[in-house]
């Protein structure tokens, strides 16, 4: 059980030291849950960290953003920046060291175990409450409690936990400059890849009829991509305009941009979208589930993610968030990779 | 972008395209494409004529790019980048649609091929209109050569580029140069002693001042492309050093300890400490590690002791040599397929039958009987000595499915140097054809056959054994029809050629492709016979494929003048349709540094670079980049979309 | 005329070079006649097909695409292939996993002496095209 | 006076069939993996929607519509083809309170200095159907301290009032009305005592507390005075860029302007408009590279200051109508309101 004066204290006293610049981690939402991302820099603000179950966030999103601020202000990061990294954000942290997206000095990494939990699932809890508002939430080893207008509520995490965290194979952060919280890994709430599995069993038409529905109702407001830190290009080859504009970017590249999809959020052109995040997620997502939970319209992106993942782990030994070190997934290869579908 | 003009130039190929293509409907669809700016079609494009035409319409339309529908690419796309550069404008500006192999010569409905052709020409013209005039990058070469083996082929190779006065690196493996014709003791089909007619180039080598001699020595890295590669080799210590060594031989008298003699295939013994034998380039002595009593506590010590001239070092240490060379000739040989794989024949353990090297020393006047032919057991001259061919080769189902070429011819001179030892013996010959193509080859097995009064058996050997001091044949005469059984003395094998040990590695080393047999593979079975797959690497001898002496000097020789050629000028042309990277999209992942086969990128201050020169344009890059930062001149991502909708009528 | 008889598999097909772009060459000049319905784009290696192309051939309106190389062992670039064998892998699991019909998309190694295999393979492959229909799941409609 | 009647509760699917019959597309919210959206009706239709996940704005104004279609052959002009939207009779039932007095202000920008003629077309051949909030708000509701109030008739041509097993229609245009007289019989005259009782619902409704925007008539002089405010940097701190916020809002109008090419051989497509969004970087993007709102602290002031005080000065009424979908949708749990109090409370 993580005590949150441990998270705040360690954040106080390096803020006050100077050996970090800033803190990342969550702080209450204006509505009091779910909790919101927060960069504190003073030492004063320490006491505004929270840890409970509403810190979905992956908050290396925000690492990616501090770099791309210092970066566009062509600054220097100077002292390291430090974050409050769950299990998943850990990986993220680790799959962006290993595309140099920043140096392993650069980031003090305070690991919270999410221990015998993990976090919530909105519309699991509203399910449960029946109508009751819940406008505070903390963890109680294997229970949530909720404040509610009607009292404090205990519920049994199993039954509000996110998907992605009953199938979370490593809740705590292995990377990590602190660690606090008890490491349960291995605790196998659920079966990995349970939801996948339970999908596979469908017939092609099925699962078409099904990904028709989902990709007709996608808006394109880009959320899953703007949540997610492996998201982090220049520009995104899907956008129709140059954002990336540089010195040497050429008159005939700003004219000639490759529309590989319009921006009518069509079923065609949302297919080929997902598609190519899929893809380019392949090897790199760490399945912090970010992108499923923002979606407005429930598209259950985690499934494509997840097949991704689960080929890479099953047919190519590969494990993303795994090593700083390693090779990526499609930029490497083994001579005894599978290659029996091809004629 | 200033609006392209190109041109499009539809080739009948005589009626081979036009037979089902509709050319002249080609030609007025490619007319009314955003860029074309001129377009027509000709009977032969490839004519005279034809070049002169699309010469002529380049610097009257002025033109800036060029499609030329008609046969593949690999035909005339250098005959038409030519005539563009000819015209005035970047070769590279070019791009063939292969409407007649990929059409026209695979298609009847002449609708279908005809709407086929037009989406081939049409992504052509797309793609065209966004490739950029580029030039050839002139890459300086390194005006040196590594030639890997020192067998016949190996020096043949050296001397002949030496000769053209380009500075060579001869490596070799073993202590000497030589290889395996050193071995023989005389060659078909004049009988000419082996020896005689090796070591004088053997000397030559080692006098030649262009020629820089490593034994002892393995490649072990190699990186770099074409003009410019950079060798990793390692020298093994021999423990004696050359110059000092007087070869008075004293300290193999006192070594103690005695090894089976390769050179003699274990047929004699040698010391620890050793030369391979007289003639041996470099003349020194060489001590085996592997078999002295041990240098590392010491300890025997007696060669030192008795080494006047101080020759001997026990401190040697291997010594890793980088070498830089423009070009490497691959010559490493062969070996013979093992006999302890051949279980019908006993698998190596029946006395008295020995492969077609150990013959050879026997017969050798050098070799382990001073020339007289006496069998290994009890040291007889044997009466009846069967010769059994095809061993191993030809053998699909439990061997070598190919031919080993040269088996017919050194079993016939094997049979005829045993008589002429042996005039009142018996030679017998199992074979399954004879095979003697090559001057004066046939008559060499007749002369076996008919002079000699070899017995020529046609039929396989189905096993043999030991029995009475003697080794039992039991074989068929599949002309009488007859089972055969014969009680010799001895037993030659004719064994298959396979490529020598280690020739996995080199190429793995080389990064160059091997057969189904293993042997090098060239990169044309009919036009490129001396090249490898990789610029700059080049084959010769029985690495390559198993062959003879003469082929192997010949092939020897073409490996050296490819070589002289390519090196002729102080630069190389290398295509300019390498990776480019959009910095500005690079972030620096290091997927592409990673899947770079060429190890043509690395990273500078964040972004990736592209080293033109080792860049190859495969394009690994650009498909695995998530970002489109990096991508390849002329085929871009943008290029290939575009050729994508013309594919698609879109 | 029918549907099924007026419906051709429009098939885009990714050749490399080196190896299947030349077998299709000597299926030419061996003559082997095979369905007109594949048009060839010759890429420098299959390790450059980049996942876009395969779904933007399909957004474009391909019922069926086809990528083809040198087989293992034999890339002119030694590893190209190497590295399209996982890509391609993922990129063709992905398409069956959201319901797009295994046959609609298809990898092969042919090599430069392999002619009569490159027929087969679109031979084969518009002849499992045909029974699919136009693939309008993917394809974009732009009105 | 307007026509005031009810309806029982189990006649709503006969009314729905009558419009039906008379030719409309019906639409109605109904509940597609756990997503409240507008559908055409078949059978039954549920009203016990919170309310929808989009307004219904897409109905008058769709994600995508195409303008012209054009084709040009190689050498000559080119040939354009307008597309104007032939779009059926719609009806949209369930419209809440606060999505009807979006409409209102979509009317106000597509067809006030200029007609938009896309806009209008499907405009005219909408009506919507409200249904008034007489149930608990959501947290993130906020119409009230907006201008609004959960059983406004703004913007809609029937509202229906829940009185347990029927329904209070009231008919607030000449539209709404022509919707229930197509089906007169199946609606009984409003006694007094159900004109008490909607009296009462609707006291109760407007009773309920809610979050607010504090003084929102005072918000747009607070923000313009905001304008330069490093509070903003603070605000956005979380902001990932993405576009929920604007995509779901009720009176989010900004759009874009692509042709999609369908052939080269002759050049032809269509010029289509498809929503943008001033939360995504390329937004305000120009072709040189520089981008004028170049970070989320822009993006969110140009959103916020959008809806409380540009939308203010150019048609005098704040732009949001508190549905409070941007604030239960944000991934980061940006909150408009508290953004707007913070602001205020930072002017002073």
């Amino acid at each position: 059980m993580i005590n949150i004066q441990d998270i705040r204290d360690t954040a106080r006293d390096m803020l006050a030291k100077g050996e970090v610049r800033a803190v990342i981690g969550w702080r209450a939402g204006s509505r009091g849950m779910p909790a919101e991302p927060a960069v504190i820099t003073a030492p004063e603000q320490a006491d505004e960290l929270v840890w409970d179950p509403t810190c979905y966030h992956n908050l290396a999103l925000h690492l990616v953003e501090d770099r791309k601020f210092l970066a566009h202000a062509r600054k220097t990061s100077g002292a390291p920046i430090a974050i409050v990294a769950k299990g998943c954000d850990a990986r993220a942290v680790v799959v962006l060291m290993q595309e140099n997206y920043f140096k392993r000095e650069d980031v003090y990494i305070i690991g919270v175990s999410c221990e015998g939990s993990g976090v919530l699932a909105e519309w699991k809890l509203a399910r449960h409450l029946n109508g009751a508002v819940p406008t505070a939430a903390a963890f109680a080893g294997d229970e949530f409690t909720f404040a509610t207008a009607a009292g404090e509520k205990r519920v049994p995490a199993r039954d509000v936990m996110a998907d992605r965290c009953l199938e979370c194979r490593s809740p705590f952060p292995k990377e990590h400059n602190v660690a606090l919280g008890e490491d349960k890994t291995g605790r196998d709430l659920a079966a990995p890849f349970a939801a996948l599995a339970r999908f596979e069993t469908r017939s092609e038409g099925e699962r078409w009829e099904f990904w028709q529905r989902q990709f007709e109702r996608c808006i394109r407001c880009f959320a899953c991509r703007s949540v997610c830190p492996m998201c982090y290009c220049e520009e995104c080859v899907v956008d129709s305009i140059n954002i990336a504009v540089a010195p040497d970017t050429t008159a005939e590249e700003k004219a000639n941009r490759i529309r590989w999809i319009e921006r009518s959020a069509t079923r065609s052109e949302n297919i080929t979208y997902h598609m190519t995040r899929a893809m380019h997620l392949a090897g790199r997502c760490v399945d912090c589930g970010e992108c499923e939970r923002v979606c407005p319209v429930n598209i259950p992106l985690r499934l494509l993610n997840n097949k991704m993942e689960r080929e890479a782990r099953e047919r190519f030994g590969y494990e993303p968030g795994a090593s700083i070190g390693g090779p990526s997934l499609v930029a490497s290869f083994r001579d005894d990779d599978p290659g029996d579908f091809i004629r | 972008m200033t609006k392209k003009r190109t041109g499009v130039f539809v080739c009948h190929c005589g009626t081979n395209i036009a037979a089902t293509v509709d050319v002249s409907r080609l030609a007025k669809e490619m007319a009314n494409e955003e860029t074309v700016a001129f377009s027509k079609d000709y009977v032969y494009m490839c004519s005279d004529p034809g070049q002169n035409s699309v010469i002529e319409a380049i610097k009257e339309n002025n033109l800036d790019s060029v499609v030329v529908t008609c046969c593949s690419p690999n035909l005339h796309e250098k005959t038409f980048r030519d005539n563009a550069t000819r015209a005035g404008i970047s070769g590279f500006t070019c791009e063939i649609a292969n409407i007649r192999e990929q059409c026209a010569w695979v298609h009847k409905d002449r609708g279908e091929a005809t709407a086929k052709a037009i989406k081939i020409s049409r992504s052509a013209v797309r793609r065209v209109a966004r490739n950029k005039s580029l030039e050839p990058i002139a890459v300086p070469v390194t005006r040196r050569v590594m030639v890997i083996g020192g067998g016949i082929a190996g020096i043949q190779s050296a001397l002949d580029i030496a000769n053209a006065g380009l500075e060579v690196i001869l490596v070799e493996k073993l202590a000497t140069i030589g290889g395996h014709m050193l071995q023989l003791s005389e060659t078909f089909p004049t009988l000419d002693c082996s020896q005689c007619i090796l070591s004088p180039k053997m000397v030559e080598v080692s006098r030649h001042p262009k020629i820089k001699l490593m034994t002892y020595s393995e490649v072990q890295e190699v990186t770099g492309a074409v003009g410019n590669f950079r060798v990793k080799v390692l020298q093994k210590p021999t423990y004696v050093d050359p110059e000092a060594c007087k070869l008075c031989d004293e300290c193999t008298v006192v070594c103690p300890v005695v090894v089976p003699n390769e050179h003699d295939l274990g047929l004699t013994s040698r010391r620890a400490i050793h030369i391979p034998f007289a003639q041996a380039i470099p003349a020194s002595y060489t001590l085996d590690e592997s078999a002295c009593l041990g240098l590392n506590p010491i300890r025997c010590g007696k060669c030192k002791d008795v080494c006047e001239a101080g020759a001997i070092n026990y401190d040697m240490l291997p010594k890793t040599v980088i070498e830089d060379v423009g070009a490497i000739v691959v010559a490493t040989g062969f070996d013979l397929y093992p006999q302890e794989k051949i279980l019908e024949y006993g698998a190596g353990n029946v006395e008295d039958v020995l492969d077609g090297l150990q013959f050879e020393r026997l017969c050798s006047a050098s070799g382990a009987t001073k020339g007289h032919v006496l069998r290994p057991s009890d040291r007889k001259e044997p009466k009846d000595v069967v010769f059994i061919q095809c061993v191993g080769s030809r053998d699909p189902a439990q061997h070598c499915a190919y031919c080993s070429k040269i088996c017919c011819m050194y079993t016939a001179k094997h049979a005829r140097l045993y008589k002429h030892h042996v005039p009142d013996g018996r030679a017998y010959v199992f074979y399954i054809d004879i095979r003697s193509g090559g001057k004066g080859y046939e008559e060499f097995v007749q002369r076996a056959m008919e002079e000699d009064e070899t017995i020529y058996l046609r039929g396989r050997v189905s096993k043999l054994y030991r029995k009475d001091g003697k080794v039992r044949v039991l074989g068929t005469d599949t002309l009488t029809g007859q089972n055969v059984e014969i009680d010799a003395d001895m037993v030659v094998l004719a064994l298959a050629m396979q490529p020598s040990k280690g020739t996995e590695e080199i190429a793995k080393v080389l990064k160059i492709g091997r057969d189904k047999d293993g042997f090098l593979a060239e990169a044309h079975p009919k036009l490129k016979p001396v090249e490898s797959v990789t610029g700059g690497i080049y084959l010769c001898g029985a690495a390559q494929g198993p062959k003879d002496i003469p082929e192997t000097v010949a092939q020897a020789s073409a490996a050296a003048a490819k070589v002289i050629g390519l090196l002729s000028s102080d630069t190389l042309n290398h295509t300019p349709t390498v990776a480019r990277v959009r910095r500005s999209h690079c972030t620096g992942c290091e997927m592409c540094v990673t899947a770079c086969p060429y190890k043509a990128i690395r990273l500078e201050n964040g972004k990736a670079v592209v080293n033109e020169v080792l860049c190859e344009g495969c394009g690994s890059c650009s498909a695995t980049c998530l970002r489109a930062a990096i991508e390849v001149r002329n085929v871009t991502l943008l290029q290939v979309h575009e050729m994508i909708e013309a594919c698609l009528n879109v | 005329m029918s549907e099924q008889q007026a419906y051709e598999p429009k098939i885009v097909a990714f050749l490399c070079k080196w190896c299947s772009s030349a077998g299709s060459d000597l299926a030419g000049v061996s003559r082997i006649q095979y369905p007109a319905n594949a048009t060839p784009i010759t890429v420098p290696c299959s390790g450059s097909v980049s996942p876009m192309y395969i779904l933007s051939a399909f957004n474009k309106g391909a019922d069926g695409v086809l990528v083809s190389g040198c087989h293992i062992g034999d890339c002119h670039y030694m590893e190209g292939n190497f590295l399209a064998r996982r890509k391609i892998h993922l990129v063709k699991e992905l398409l069956q996993f959201i319901g797009v019909e295994e046959n609609r998309f298809r990898m092969s190694w042919v090599s430069a002496a392999e002619g009569a295999k490159y027929a087969e393979v679109v031979k084969e492959f518009v002849e499992d095209l045909r029974p699919l229909g136009p693939q309008e799941k993917l394809k974009a409609q732009r009105t | 006076m307007s026509m005031e009647k009810i309806l029982d509760k189990e006649r709503l699917s006969d009314w729905i069939a009558a419009l039906a019959k008379s030719g409309m597309e019906v639409n109605a919210p109904a509940l597609e993996d756990g997503v409240w959206t507008y559908k055409p009706v078949d059978g039954a239709v549920r009203m016990d929607h919170p309310n929808t996940k989009q307004p219904p704005k897409g109905f008058a104004f769709p994600q995508r519509e195409v303008f012209f279609s054009f084709e040009q052959i190689k050498g000559e002009a080119p040939r354009l083809k307008q597309v104007l939207p032939e779009s059926p009779q719609r009806v949209v039932f369930g419209v809440r309170p606060c999505d009807g007095r979006g409409a209102v202000r979509m009317d106000r920008v597509f067809g006030n200095q200029v007609d938009d003629p896309y806009y209008q077309a499907r405009r005219k051949n909408v009506a919507y159907v409200g249904l008034a909030c007489n149930t608990a708000p959501a947290p993130t509701c906020f119409c009230k301290s907006v201008g609004g109030s959960p059983v406004s008739t703004d913007g809609l041509d029937v509202l229906l009032t829940d009185l347990g097993d029927k329904y209070f229609a009231q008919a607030v245009t000449k539209t709404g009305e022509a919707l229930m007289a197509a089906a007169d019989k199946l609606f009984a005259k409003a006694s007094p005592a159900d004109k008490k009782s909607v009296g009462k619902v609707h006291a109760d409704a407007l009773a309920q507390p809610q979050r607010a925007v504090k003084d929102a008539e005072a918000a747009p002089a607070k923000l313009k005075a905001a304008f330069n405010s490093p509070l903003w940097e603070e605000l956005a701190r979380a902001c990932i860029g993405c576009g929920i916020c604007t995509f779901l809002c009720p009176t989010c109008h900004c759009f874009d302007i692509n042709d999609e090419v369908t052939g080269s051989t002759p050049m032809k497509g269509s010029r289509v408009r498809t929503w943008d969004n001033c939360q995504f970087p390329d937004f305000t993007m120009h072709s040189s590279g520089h981008n004028p709102r170049e970070n989320t602290a822009a993006r969110l002031r140009q959103r916020v200051c959008h809806k409380f005080q540009y939308f203010h000065e150019n048609f005098g009424m704040l732009q949001c109508t508190g549905c409070g979908r941007c604030v239960s949708e944000c991934p980061v749990g940006i909150d408009i309101v508290a953004v707007v109090n913070k602001v205020a409370e930072h002017v002073g």
